[in-house]
């Protein structure tokens, strides 16, 4: 596969610097929320896809891996954690653990698997292991099929934290977030980050070099496969409840295109887009009938003119990474 | 004697669906030596080098490095023994500073590769030892330029820096000069000299002054098999030779 | 007192079952506050409509923010089951109210009923228990099925099944196909093999229309086999075409040619319809769901905007509106009306567009819906 | 050697039908402005080279009279014709073909169809059993896949199959690159003969000694601007020169 | 033993489906590099256009002549979509060609079903593909039967046309150095215009086959374009062949399925994409990614 983000520019301490005022800034905004208005069960979920389009990123963006079947460890995290609220009454933050070890598993397992195949055949691999376990869960009786599992009690997370108050949910669920985000950022910039870096502009070299460069896109995969399970794990707070659009592949494609437009191996273009792809979703919803022409036309513009993102332009025109 | 011999085969083949690229080679290398691979267009020099770097399977023969059998291993373990290649392409990781290229080589070595939690910041104890190397090779002006912008010939350089921060025991070079001005020939040739005080090298060229000057012993190969063994100086009135490889009115 | 109202139609605008609900829904709302004489007795009643693209977590987002921020009191169609159960929590539990016209699920009104919930038009239950009975009566006593491999299209068969063997047909043998599949001649083959005499189609949507287009193609009915829908619109209807759809069997809860009432709606709905269709029965229960609930407020005097409170009320009140006649609202949320078993015309039959049906049987009000000494619903006292 | 770089008018060209004219060329990669005016000419049946030290811009040369680069401004006349505003379809059609440096084998096409893709634009090519006697490598290889080849058969494929074409114009880049010396030798021979048969060459090479060999005038490119040309009769007069230009 | 033949025939006519469809998904991506998402919705589009010719109170000319026009005007409209954006996409990831072909996609579904509705439109059997012939272990409707013959030749055609002529040898020079093609002589845009006007032909040809067994619906190639996505992974990416081998494959498997566990028949495909993949990386054909 083609190196997709052609202008990676390598990280000086600039460019450090950069990253550190944006994240302080946007996580500043975030913490803002609950007092400027917006509502905040909308930035709730856009944060739990946030996290969920970083946590692919990390793959794609860094590692050039593609996947097409993500949806499956943010729907089975999911599952998990609601199955584990529900049925075993566990306590919050027990049952995101559940999820994030759902999604360990499974991606231990997928990524042994797939991580082999080179280029679209990887993708392909992941879309049709991610579409097995849609079959499962659509057959398993404890996801209740199409009916999802609903009803999902939000509890107090460590005793305190009564979750069904939206404020200190929103504020879990920030958390989370962030600490998922500065995982991944440092993911990025660690001595990981940068072998993996190296398999991705030339995985030939990088094995003439000794690396034994399929432990690294496993180990990336698994990261990215877990991190995308918190991600599910704290979406089952917000929607209470866990359905099978979170494991089918139009999920796994939405994720694509949050990436793409807010920037595909940009830090925080996965949030943007994020962001941009809920707000459309919510905000488009009015629209009636042309709500899926109004969709693919701003996809068509998306790939048209702003090829790099939002963020990926910015920071292409300032000459930043970001 | 596994002490005399750095890399030693016997009756290496490799066959491509009936057809035989390399065939029943025998090659041993002297440890501390500049062996030169030569030979014709498809003679199969690369194709050796993918054999011994384990990029290919053999289809028949041993390989020994050091004394150990090594024909069944991955490549990347091949690599960590200290048999160490380029490429007749020129590989960088192109958007990677020239100083960060080295660097991931120097960071193999160190066991901090799989550090996920850590700050690369960590990295920065290899950055005196990377811009040495680059200093070696002639560098030190492009440490913080990013591969892809480099001139041609540099980009060769950086290979070769980012090969010796391996701290190997023996290298292979597919044609390092090609496509090289001659400026930078001379440079490369004057840094592969002077490296080879302390590795042994084998190396495919065409360039024939190049193998002249560097080279000690040279090894001739056609259609996959060795023709010749020698000198340069002997190899140039070995009639066979001139006529598969350096044509009429040389020598 | 507060005379203020919000209504919003949560529907499926853009995908499947758009037809069915969708814009024609919110047409359908737009006409109940007309109708409703309001805003002449100095109530103010606004309608906002949007799309949940049948993904249940698009739908609860949205009811959040509608009752949060936009206020809204009642929630009108909502079909698709997985939308429903959810958007039924959530308005379970910030008070707000919901008539669902559109979800299929029967468990609205049984293990997850609601006080702020009531199911309009239909059920699963309601379908089955009609369409069953009334064929096994006519001497369709051996039934396969077909059935969308969902716990929709498993309850349907279920439920069908019970009421089968129940009136004394036999089940031979049944297939549960994938969702969205666009062949189903396999199936069909091994329908066919199976001699049964009664072809009962679990499914819904675009499954359904695939299914008997090719069972005509197979000469399925021309072999004596009927087909039963047991989920199935006039909508599906008029996309398969008369030549293709005739001598079908299936269970609706109106028809806009019933009577004077239902023709003069729909004749006044089909005009501001953009391709002048005619109403589905999803979209005439958000009409008369909205009738009642109005009705409702005004004998409460104001809009006290408390769900639960209005819903009690709602029950205690009869309903009575053109389309669906007189009925009532049980304790466990279920309306109840007559279920009417229809055949689809032959195309020398029908007058012109939309005439497809023949009614050939009606279950009354109270023998068509789950009997409450089965229901699971807690708000039930037994 | 700047003062040389002014040099407005371009080295007279010997007697001779001018079938290549190129004025003022100027060329840009996106934003970097490669070349800053060429002008050199080419005689019909003449083998010219192009010399300069890497990056010097003698590929963004021939690429730019081909039509391959997407911004270019000046005037490259070919036959009399303006060829600067026309596409590389065009330019292919009128006679001029083009053996790029990376070589530009295709995987997905056999070493035959390799060949056989470049259309015949008129007659006058080489038949196949004269490339093949050119090129014995080829023939045995007819079969595998184009980039199965050695880096060197690549090459010999690459001159190969723009032989077939008819054009008359040729325009080589580093068409020595990666081969043997004998191979070298053999291609030395062919653009002789080549030439004889009324073809024009325009070269670009690394490879002095192989350049000496072959062709009648050289120019060489600095900085994107032809800065020096003379005749290859003059070339002892000019070793000095030479010698600074490409740091020999 | 009988329904198992049934069973095996049934699924060979879907495989024809299968095959046309992942045959122009192959050309397209073999000749152009780009995933086209939007072939479902040209797959529609053929129904739809077959459809007006059939019902319209000017253009009533039927099915036959359908088969040859909905393909052409479809085409063109590819082709116009090609010269407007697609080719604005050479030369990079296929990502952006799936996103850009998707949001056509979208559009297009959008937009019919805004003037159509989603529950589709009538499309009755040909009069003279009607009724069927009893085979003894099955019935097997004449239209069916004409739907494995048709799709053969068209998809030998195509073979041919791509992989033993010289187009052939040219689209696939162009797909991987446009630039150089073009050097050579041959004006590439042209052709690869023509090519995904071909690509999106064959799309719609398949619907109109289809327009007679499956509801004229706007979502109707929806769903299938992953599916057959899979069909052209599982034939090796590109590969004109593979995906026609496979494409016929792939709908007697999915038979069996439907006979013996038919709750996973939608799976199946991608239960053997991942054995193929794992057992040949690139695909049963492929070359290299
Ligand atoms: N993967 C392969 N499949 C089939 N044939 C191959 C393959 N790799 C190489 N060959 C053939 O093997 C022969 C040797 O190739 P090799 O690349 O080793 O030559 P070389 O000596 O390096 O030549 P050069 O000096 O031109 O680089 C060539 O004829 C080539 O066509
Ligand atoms: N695709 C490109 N994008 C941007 N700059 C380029 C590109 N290709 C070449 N250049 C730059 O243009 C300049 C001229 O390049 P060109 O390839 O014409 O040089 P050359 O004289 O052919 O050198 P060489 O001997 O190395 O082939 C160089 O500085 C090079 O870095
Ligand atoms: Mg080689
Ligand atoms: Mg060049």
């Amino acid at each position: 596969m083609t190196v997709l983000t052609d202008d990676t520019l390598p990280a000086t301490p600039r460019a450090v610097r950069d990253e550190m005022i944006v994240f302080a800034v946007m996580a500043l905004l975030l913490a803002a929320v609950p007092f400027s208005g917006l509502y905040p069960f909308f930035v709730m979920q856009a944060l739990c896809f946030a996290l969920l389009a970083c946590a692919f990123n990390l793959l794609i963006g860094y590692g050039g891996l593609l996947s097409f079947g993500h949806a499956m460890f943010l729907g089975t995290a999911g599952y998990c954690s609601a199955h584990a609220l529900k049925v075993w009454a566990l306590p919050p933050e027990l049952g995101i653990l559940v999820g994030i070890a759902g999604a360990f598993v499974l991606s231990i397992v997928t990524g042994y698997i797939s991580i082999r195949r080179q280029g679209i055949y990887f993708s392909m691999i992941t879309l049709a292991l991610s579409q097995l376990l849609y079959f499962i869960y659509l057959q398993a009786p404890f996801t209740h099929g199409e009916d999802g599992i609903q009803g999902i009690p939000q509890g107090h997370m460590f005793g305190v934290f009564d979750l069904s108050k939206p404020t200190v949910l929103y504020y879990v669920v920030l958390v989370g977030f962030l600490a998922g985000f500065l995982l991944i950022y440092r993911i990025i910039n660690s001595p990981f980050g940068e072998v993996l870096k190296s398999i991705r502009e030339n995985e030939q070299r990088a094995i003439s070099l000794g690396y034994r460069t399929d432990q690294y896109k496993f180990l990336a995969f698994v990261l990215s496969g877990t991190l995308a399970g918190f991600a599910g794990a704290l979406k089952v707070f917000v929607a209470q409840n866990a359905s099978l659009t979170d494991v089918h592949w139009s999920m796994s494609g939405e994720v694509v295109l949050m990436t793409l437009v807010g920037g595909l191996g940009t830090i925080f273009g996965p949030v943007v887009g994020a962001f941009a792809i809920i707000a459309m979703q919510q905000y488009l919803a009015g629209f009636g009938q042309w709500v899926t022409v109004i969709q693919g036309s701003i996809f068509v513009i998306c790939v048209l003119t702003f090829r790099r993102g939002v963020v990926g332009e910015i920071a292409h025109y300032f000459r930043r990474s970001l | 004697m596994a002490d005399e011999f750095i890399l030693e085969t016997e009756g290496l083949t490799k066959e491509f669906a009936g057809f035989f690229a390399v065939r029943d080679v025998t090659l041993k290398v002297r440890r501390g030596s500049i062996h030169a691979l030569i030979g014709p267009n498809g003679a199969g020099k690369t194709t050796c080098f993918n054999l011994l770097t384990k990029f290919l399977k053999p289809s028949a023969g041993k390989i020994l490095y050091k004394g150990q059998d090594i024909t069944a291993m991955a490549p990347a373990d091949v690599a960590r023994m200290g048999l160490v290649r380029s490429f007749q392409i020129s590989a960088v990781f192109p958007h990677m500073t020239a100083l960060e290229n080295v660097r991931v080589a120097l960071q193999r070595q160190q066991g901090s590769s799989f550090d996920f939690w850590r700050s690369k910041s960590v990295l920065n104890r290899f950055n005196e030892r990377a811009r040495e190397l680059l200093n070696d090779v002639g560098l030190s002006e492009f440490a913080n330029t990013p591969a892809v912008e480099m001139p041609y010939g540099r980009k060769r350089a950086l290979e070769i820096a980012t090969t010796l921060a391996l701290d190997p025991e023996m290298m292979l070079l597919d044609e390092p000069m090609a496509g090289m001005g001659h400026e930078d020939i001379d440079k490369i040739a004057a840094l592969i000299k002077r490296i080879s005080a302390k590795y042994t090298i084998l190396m495919v060229e065409h360039n024939l002054s190049v193998v002249a000057n560097l080279s000690d012993i040279i090894t001739v190969l056609t259609r996959g098999q060795v023709l010749a063994q020698g000198h340069y100086s002997e190899l140039t009135k070995d009639e066979r030779v001139k006529e598969a490889y350096l044509g009429a009115g040389h020598g | 007192q507060d005379k203020t109202i919000k209504v919003g139609v949560l529907t499926d605008n853009s995908g499947l079952y758009a037809d069915l609900g969708g814009p024609g829904s919110t047409l359908a709302a737009q006409m109940a506050i007309e109708d409703s004489g309001l805003a002449a007795k100095g109530w103010k009643v606004d309608l906002i409509s949007a799309d949940h693209q049948n993904k249940p977590d698009i739908g609860t987002a949205i009811a959040r923010q509608w009752i949060d921020v936009e206020k809204i009191d009642v929630f009108m169609d909502v079909l698709n089951s997985g939308v429903a159960l959810a958007v039924n929590n959530v308005v379970r539990e910030k008070n707000a109210i919901l008539i669902d016209t559109g979800a299929a699920t029967s468990d609205l009104t049984n293990a997850q009923c609601s006080p702020n919930t009531i199911h309009w038009v239909y059920d699963t239950y309601m379908l089955a228990n009609s369409t069953g009975q009334a064929l096994v009566k006519a001497g369709g006593d051996t039934w396969y099925f077909l059935t969308a491999d969902y716990a929709f299209g498993h309850a349907l068969e279920r439920d069908t099944a019970a009421v089968v063997v129940k009136s004394g047909g036999k089940v031979i043998g049944s297939v549960k196909h994938p969702l969205n599949t666009a062949d189903f001649s396999s199936f069909l083959l091994q329908a066919q093999a199976s001699k049964a005499k009664i072809i009962g189609m679990a499914n819904a949507g675009g499954d359904t229309t695939n299914t008997i287009k090719q069972a005509a193609e197979f000469g399925i009915v021309a072999g004596g086999q009927k087909l039963a829908g047991l989920l199935l619109f006039i909508t599906d209807v008029h996309a398969l075409g008369l030549k293709v759809a005739q001598g079908l069997n299936f269970t609706e809860t109106f028809y806009w040619d019933l009577n004077d009432g239902t023709r003069a709606f729909s004749k006044r709905f089909s005009e501001r319809m953009k391709n002048k269709a005619m109403p589905s029965m999803v979209q005439a229960g958000v009409y008369s769901g909205l009738i009642h609930y109005f009705k409702t407020l005004e004998a409460l005097g104001g809009n006290p905007h408390d769900g639960a409170k209005v819903v009690a009320k709602m029950k205690e009140m009869p309903t009575d509106d053109p389309l669906f006649g007189q009925g009532t609202i049980r304790a466990d949320g279920r309306k109840l009306h007559p279920a009417y078993l229809f055949e689809v015309k032959k195309p020398e039959e029908s007058k012109g567009p939309w005439d497809y049906y023949k009614l050939i049987g009606t279950t009354p009000a109270d023998q068509a819906f789950r009997p409450l000494s089965d229901s699971a619903c807690p708000l039930v006292k037994k | 050697m700047a003062e040389t770089a002014t040099a407005e008018a371009p080295p007279k060209p010997a007697a001779g039908g001018n079938i290549l004219q190129v004025r003022n060329l100027e060329a840009w990669y996106g934003e970097s402005h490669i070349l800053h005016g060429i002008n050199f000419d080419v005689n019909a049946g003449e083998v010219v080279t192009l010399l300069g030290r890497n990056g010097a811009g003698k590929t963004t040369t021939l690429k730019s009279i081909m039509g391959i680069i997407g911004k270019r401004t000046g005037s490259v006349k070919f036959n009399n014709e303006d060829i600067i505003r026309a596409t590389s379809d065009k330019i292919a059609r009128m006679g001029i073909a083009f053996c790029p440096e990376e070589r530009g084998i295709f995987s997905s096409l056999d070493v035959r169809e390799n060949l056989l893709l470049p259309p015949v634009v008129r007659a006058g090519g080489l038949p196949l059993e004269q490339i093949f006697d050119l090129f014995p490598n080829l023939k045995e290889r007819l079969n595998s896949q184009g980039t199965k080849l050695s880096g060197g058969e690549q090459q010999m494929l690459a001159i190969a199959r723009i032989l077939r074409t008819g054009a008359s114009f040729l325009m080589l880049d580093e068409p020595t690159e990666g081969l043997a010396p004998v191979i070298i030798q053999q291609i030395g021979h062919t653009i002789a003969r080549l030439k004889k048969e009324g073809f024009t060459i325009l070269l670009v090479e690394q490879n002095f000694r192989f350049a000496s060999t072959v062709a009648d005038r050289y120019y060489v490119v600095e900085h994107g601007k032809i800065i020096d040309g003379f005749a290859n009769a003059d070339l002892a007069a000019n070793m000095d020169k030479l010698h600074t230009y490409l740091g020999v | 033993m009988q329904a198992l033949y049934a069973q095996l025939l049934v699924g060979l006519i879907n495989g024809s489906f299968y095959a046309l469809l992942s045959l122009g998904l192959a050309v397209i991506f073999g000749m152009l590099n780009i995933i086209n998402f939007a072939h479902g919705a040209l797959y529609m589009m053929g129904a739809f256009v077959a459809y007006f010719l059939l019902n319209n109170d000017y253009l009533s000319i039927g099915y036959w002549p359908a088969l040859i026009v909905a393909p052409i005007v479809v085409g063109i409209f590819g082709m116009i979509l090609e010269r407007t954006m697609l080719q604005w996409l050479t030369g990079l990831d296929h990502l952006y060609g799936l996103l850009l072909t998707f949001g056509i996609a979208l559009i297009v579904q959008g937009v019919f079903q805004n003037y159509f509705g989603s529950s589709g439109l009538p499309y009755a059997i040909p009069d003279q593909l009607k009724g069927g012939m009893n085979l003894g272990f099955m019935f097997l409707p004449v239209y069916r039967g004409w739907v494995v013959v048709f799709s053969l030749i068209v998809c030998i055609a195509t073979w041919f046309l791509i992989e033993k002529t010289r187009l052939g040898a040219y689209l696939r020079a162009a797909t991987e150095n446009p630039t150089l093609v073009r050097a050579f002589g041959i004006n590439v845009p042209r052709m690869i215009t023509l090519t995904y006007g071909l690509g999106v032909g064959l799309a719609a040809l398949a619907g109109v086959l289809s327009a007679p067994i499956n509801q004229v619906r706007p979502l109707m190639g929806a769903d299938l374009i992953i599916v057959v996505f899979a069909v052209v992974v599982i034939g090796g990416m590109g590969s004109i062949m593979g995906s026609i081998i496979t494409g016929f494959a792939l709908g007697v498997i999915e038979g069996l399925t439907k006979y013996f566990y038919p709750e996973a028949s939608n799976t199946v495909v991608f239960v053997l994409m991942v054995l193929v993949l794992l057992v040949k990386p690139t695909g049963l054909t492929g070359r290299a990614a």
